[in-house]
């Protein structure tokens, strides 16, 4: 038993720290660190560096533009990156739309979406969720009539990452509401998100940032073909994806980061003119979460040494890494929270924005708006009540 | 033995349930918290008329002499409607005032703001002083028959809608002595900022500061425990507050349990949620039972002691039942919990600062130690 | 809101505090604050004097030898024996056959059992739970057949509290298992232990204790005349039983008198020369149950308010008192175990009883026992699940 | 990166699991615990056969000169078999020995222990001590050209088996010293028990017992780093074998709720349990990642406070986890969990004391803050 990497693999991961570090603009890395929105921008600068270094999207097919590295070298790729604190690679271009097309897409599809996703020209985002689906993604109400060459879409989608940020939106709709089981008849279509009929409304959340948002499709044309794979085999192409696994669930990298953010921030602040880790009841709760940290990146890679010799992806358990992983990051939240004390209390400026005050501090402010930005951790993707469900099911057989 | 209102604390709690329903619903808030002062003038003279604000004054100054358990209803109210006006540092002023002050003091001050015409804020809190009282770092230096008074407070709840401060300044090594200050005075400014729960608090930056001989508030160098028994006051309605809060949150979870259908079903048909919910009532009955001691020890505690350490026991369960009960409110509505369109993100928001104001757990659970 | 009790009912709580002062035995107020097995004898002595007392039945009828005592003052009496250490009154005979009997049984069958119940001479057992039935009561299957005058009784019980100490036992049995509703086809009999063809097994606990027994059943005739109520209606009574709801379920009286003896022992345990009370690691768990038990303290008294005031029990809710009074008692027993460290590992002498080896700290080796044994409160008397459930369904109508 | 036993590491521990399916299940471990002996000696002889006792032992005295990574799936074996005999103070005493043993100790001792032939125990903890390794209040007094040991050992595991006790004794101001005492020489009084997880141990009582200069193990006043290095050492190996224990008590419990039925469902139906069981089931995984992280730093930790920092994160989350995992499975098994009569209830006691053994969460919590 070896839990260390190996000496090619330490390689691998000097080769992506060193490079990370040299290329990550620093406007770039303090945003991130500092709990700032991401503007449109940002997300593609960031995007548009990696494309250049053809590290974009590590998992593709060498011939679009993949890099071939195996299983731990993704893995590695993807925690380095959270690490250094880069922006995110928004997956819904890269990472969704893109396998589903290397999988189910014609050529024509393939030539025609591929490169602008790889390269950033459009901005993707992910119409699945509806008002009253949620985790039950089958329920889908969003209605799709084929007339000559275009579906004629109406509907509304929910939760819709960024759509105020996107170009392109992949969409899963009913094309036949007379299907005895709901699995079928739904289709997996791709819109121009600037065909007339859509609206985007945005959903405010509860830390004031909008980063979701309600999409509303009113008679949208959509070209018949826009549609992926067959019609009414929309639910395989979902399915696909939902087992298309992601080593990163667990975010470690990035909770490694946010770690040691947290000990010197807390280092900094002083209760009884001590500093706040010589705090027994502060400095426990911190360690029991540097633990389970400790902890939750030794499972992944064993998971990922399980993988490597199988050949196949952990399965279920990849669950556990959602459960574990964000309630790491909503520990670390409330910690970095916690650490200020009474001064967690200051959310915005009255008369200007934050960044033009300079006698506010903009961090300190954000530290609860953060707090209560991670509880969506646990939510979104499958929320932790759904994959103890998986595991409950898949894994232990209950 | 006897756990229900007074009929006078009852009317005056339906009244306020009666106003927040009416003038204050979560449409009426919103506009409020947008507003630029952040607050409404006119819930303000309501609460006034009503004679809430009346309620911590003395009779001798136009008030009714309320104690924490008379106000105990109405903060309950105030916390399932999420009530942002600055009440909370009016009462803890009254209280300082009302104890401590002069007569000239109490007169000019107490019937005004009982009339709603004066407003209140405490600064007290400072960078470093995080929930120790007393640590003051700001000083009062003698001057012509005076004080100069320089240093920095922070997060002054309801500092910019505050007519006066009271500022606790250093007199000695021995302790420090509150003052009364315009808030408009020279070398005062106010950073005005809201805050995560949506109300308003400002920094305090005093740069010399002249007060003359009048603006001291009781006996030089007793501040602390006035200064004590005030925060502890304002603990008691806190905990109040946050049962009000816990009880909007868990009625809107309870109410999304029952309607949310997932896979054809209530969501509130899964036993893990069911169990949680249940956890989630029991908590706030605990926590209730809690505030009950808090308001009744901070009116008739035999000793400073036995107060303090009811309040903080108190204290510790308010914060862990705010933590639980506001973390679980928004997992399980899922989604529509992390939007600010839903009331229950911002009982969040509110659960979470009270969680920490006037000390988190980790501090109650250090002074209930020392207590014995 | 006064949350203190009047000068009544602090009269009447000196009364018996005062009372109990005189009259618990030393031995047994020795025997309970170590957590000693106490012996039918024991416990039988602590039922006669209280029987001598007139205390023993608070609740029954006064002509039967009830005190009529009002809910807060039986309250207050509940909370006084377990804060003053006495035996427990064994429940089966005083607290759940006799009121049945009040309700349901014959005049004769009242004449015959209650004063002997009354005075201690029989000692009762609960015939209830059966192999397979646990929470699910109605799922009984021992089998009673008529036979003339007699039933002729087939099956087995489990977790039969006490039945080697046991005179007598009331069953629920099947005397018609061809009834649709299970519910329906059960009778409530009484068994002398006496008869021929019941066989008491112990089951030993995970601390090596005897509490709890199988009893079996092999064609036992139990007389007519000990049928209470009408055959086929014993669902009835079981139900009248759970109903009849016992206000000291909290067990706040002893809880703080261990809360007092756990404070006390940890002072005069040591870590770097310091008491463990000064540990802040160790005092913020005692701390929290401390507060936990004055909540539920409060909480109780909310209730009992409520109940003077509406004459009505407080329903559902007094499944908090049971979830939240075992959940401070295992914890109590918890901190008692971790207050002496390694310490706690020792459980028996090798070659003597404990009572005989003045060289081996008895009590210490019973902490780890008596946690272990803790374990069970939230098993019996309707799991703490099943209390959530009963919440779930009965007070928040999910 | 790998995370897979060695063949010859796996091979070892499929005999040792053969071993307790075979000759060492349930119902031959309760014969075993009811004996006079508490142990048995067929199993020990089993043991230094298959080679277990030799794993500690360097190769140059007749041993494997194995590591914790090598005897790491043997103690997850014993702990899945709930194994009572004496293994762990024979290979902390192992260890000591080997490390720091004259070689006239080492030849005596460690050849007979690889065969068998011989038992240690640590006698260290004392009454004042709870788990501070630097407290001893033990005296070694110079005499003779010897010394003679006065002092009280607690709770010292495996004492009434031992052939040799290692017993710690201060020798000045600085620090204490180690020496080989045999168990029944004059002056050593053990007085034996059975412990909660049915174990055997004794109190050691030393009135002026005499070893002469022979007898130190180790530099005079050099006893700490090496009771030190032995017991994470051994700490490593208890989470080893918590993973084995906690395996069993998981694999129990979701057998239960497959096959246990209420209400005409198994109740493993129940979505409340279902994730109850998720969580025993994910902390058990995370558990066992820091028992390899434990395993592997007490082999080839870069320093000593590397060490310590490893080890007591692993405890941490072992003594969690060891809680959570024994209090749940007898919740979840009902009644029956609370019997004598099922193995997890055994498998209950053992982890209840592994939770405690070598340091609780809160001592290692301690620990692991003060190394940063």
């Amino acid at each position: 038993m070896d839990l260390s990497y190996s000496p090619e693999e330490l390689a691998f991961r000097d080769e992506v720290r060193g490079w990370l570090k040299d290329n990550l603009p620093d406007d770039l890395r303090r945003k991130v660190a500092e709990y700032e929105e991401l503007s449109r921008d940002d997300l593609l600068r960031w995007h548009r560096i990696l494309a250049k270094k053809g590290w974009v999207a590590p998992s593709w097919p060498k011939e679009w533009g993949g890099t071939g590295w195996n299983v731990v070298q993704r893995y590695i790729f993807e925690e380095e990156c959270g690490y250094a604190g880069t922006p995110p690679l928004i997956p819904f271009g890269l990472s969704m739309c893109a396998p589903v097309l290397i999988k189910f897409g014609t050529e024509a599809q393939k030539k025609r979406f591929l490169p602008r996703i790889y390269n950033g020209e459009d901005f993707w985002c992910q119409g699945y969720s509806e008002p009253g689906s949620g985790s039950d993604l089958a329920s889908l109400k969003t209605k799709a009539v084929r007339q000559g060459d275009h579906y004629v879409v109406n509907g509304q989608k929910i939760w819709t990452t960024l759509a105020h940020y996107a170009d392109w939106i992949f969409c899963l709709v009913r094309t036949d509401s007379e299907s005895a089981k709901r699995q079928e008849g739904i289709s997996f279509l791709l819109f121009d998100m600037k065909t007339p009929g859509i609206t985007v409304r945005p959903l405010i959340l509860l830390d004031g940032g909008h980063e979701v948002n309600e999409v509303f499709f009113d008679d949208v044309k959509v070209p018949v073909e826009n549609l992926v794979f067959e019609e009414g085999k929309g639910w395989t192409v979902a399915k696909y994806l939902l087992g298309h696994e992601r080593m990163g669930t667990g975010r470690i990298g990035a909770s490694k980061r946010e770690l040691t953010k947290l000990k010197e921030f807390a280092a900094a602040q002083k209760k009884d003119g001590k500093s706040m880790l010589e705090d027994a009841r502060f400095r426990d709760k911190l360690s029991r979460v540097e633990v389970e940290l400790m902890a939750l990146e030794i499972t992944n890679l064993r998971f990922l040494d399980q993988m490597r010799r199988s050949g196949n992806p952990p399965g279920a358990d990849v669950s556990m890494l959602k459960i574990k992983g964000t309630e790491i990051q909503q520990t670390l939240s409330e910690l970095m929270m916690q650490a200020v004390g009474p001064l967690a209390q200051p959310f915005r400026p009255v008369d200007a924005p934050v960044a033009a005050r300079d006698d506010f501090d903009a961090f300190v402010a954000s530290l609860a708006p953060r707090y209560g930005n991670m509880r969506k951790t646990t939510i979104y993707a499958g929320s932790n009540e759904i994959q103890r469900n998986i595991i409950s099911k898949m894994t232990l057989g209950l | 033995m006897d756990f229900e209102y007074s009929e006078e604390q009852q009317l005056l709690a339906d009244s306020v349930q009666r106003f927040i329903q009416k003038d204050y619903d979560f449409e009426a808030r919103k506009k409020i918290v947008a507003s630029d002062a952040g607050y409404s003038e006119d819930a303000w003279r309501t609460f006034a008329e009503m004679g809430l604000l009346g309620l911590p004054v003395p009779q001798d100054f136009g008030g009714f002499g309320g104690g924490a358990l008379d106000l105990m209803a109405v903060m309950e109210a105030f916390g399932d409607g999420l009530v942002v006006e600055p009440y909370l540092p009016t009462v803890l002023g009254a209280r300082i005032i009302a104890h401590a002050g002069a007569k000239a003091q109490q007169k000019a001050i107490l019937p005004a703001l009982a009339e709603g015409r004066m407003k209140l804020a405490l600064a007290h809190t400072e960078r470093n002083s995080r929930y120790d009282l007393a640590h003051v770092e700001t000083t009062a230096t003698p001057s012509e028959g005076g004080w100069l008074l320089s240093g920095e407070k922070r997060v002054v709840l309801g500092a910019p809608l505050a007519d006066k401060l009271i500022v606790s300044a250093a007199t000695s090594k021995r302790g420090f002595s509150l003052f009364l200050v315009d808030r408009t005075a020279p070398g005062v400014e106010v950073k005005a900022y809201r805050t995560f729960d949506e109300m308003r608090a400002g920094d305090v930056a005093l740069d010399n500061v002249r007060v003359d001989k009048k603006a001291l508030v009781g006996k030089k160098n007793a501040g602390l425990a006035l200064v004590e028994e005030a925060v502890d006051f304002a603990t008691a309605l806190i905990c109040a507050e946050a049962i009000g809060a816990m009880k909007s949150a868990n009625d809107a979870t309870l109410e999304y349990l029952k309607t949310r259908k997932q896979f054809g079903v209530p969501i509130g048909t899964f036993q893990a949620l069911q169990h949680r919910m249940v956890d989630m009532y029991i908590t706030a009955e605990q926590a209730r039972s809690m505030a009950c001691l808090a308001a009744s020890k901070a009116d008739s505690a035999s000793d400073a002691d036995d107060r303090r350490r009811a309040i903080s026991a108190a204290k510790i369960k308010i914060a862990d039942a705010c933590r639980q009960i506001s973390q679980e409110a928004i997992q399980l509505h899922g989604g529509m919990g992390m939007t600010e369109e839903l009331k229950v993100s911002h009982a969040f928001r509110r659960l979470t600062m009270i969680a920490q104001q006037f000390g988190d757990a980790d501090h109650h659970l250090e002074r209930f130690a020392a207590l014995g």
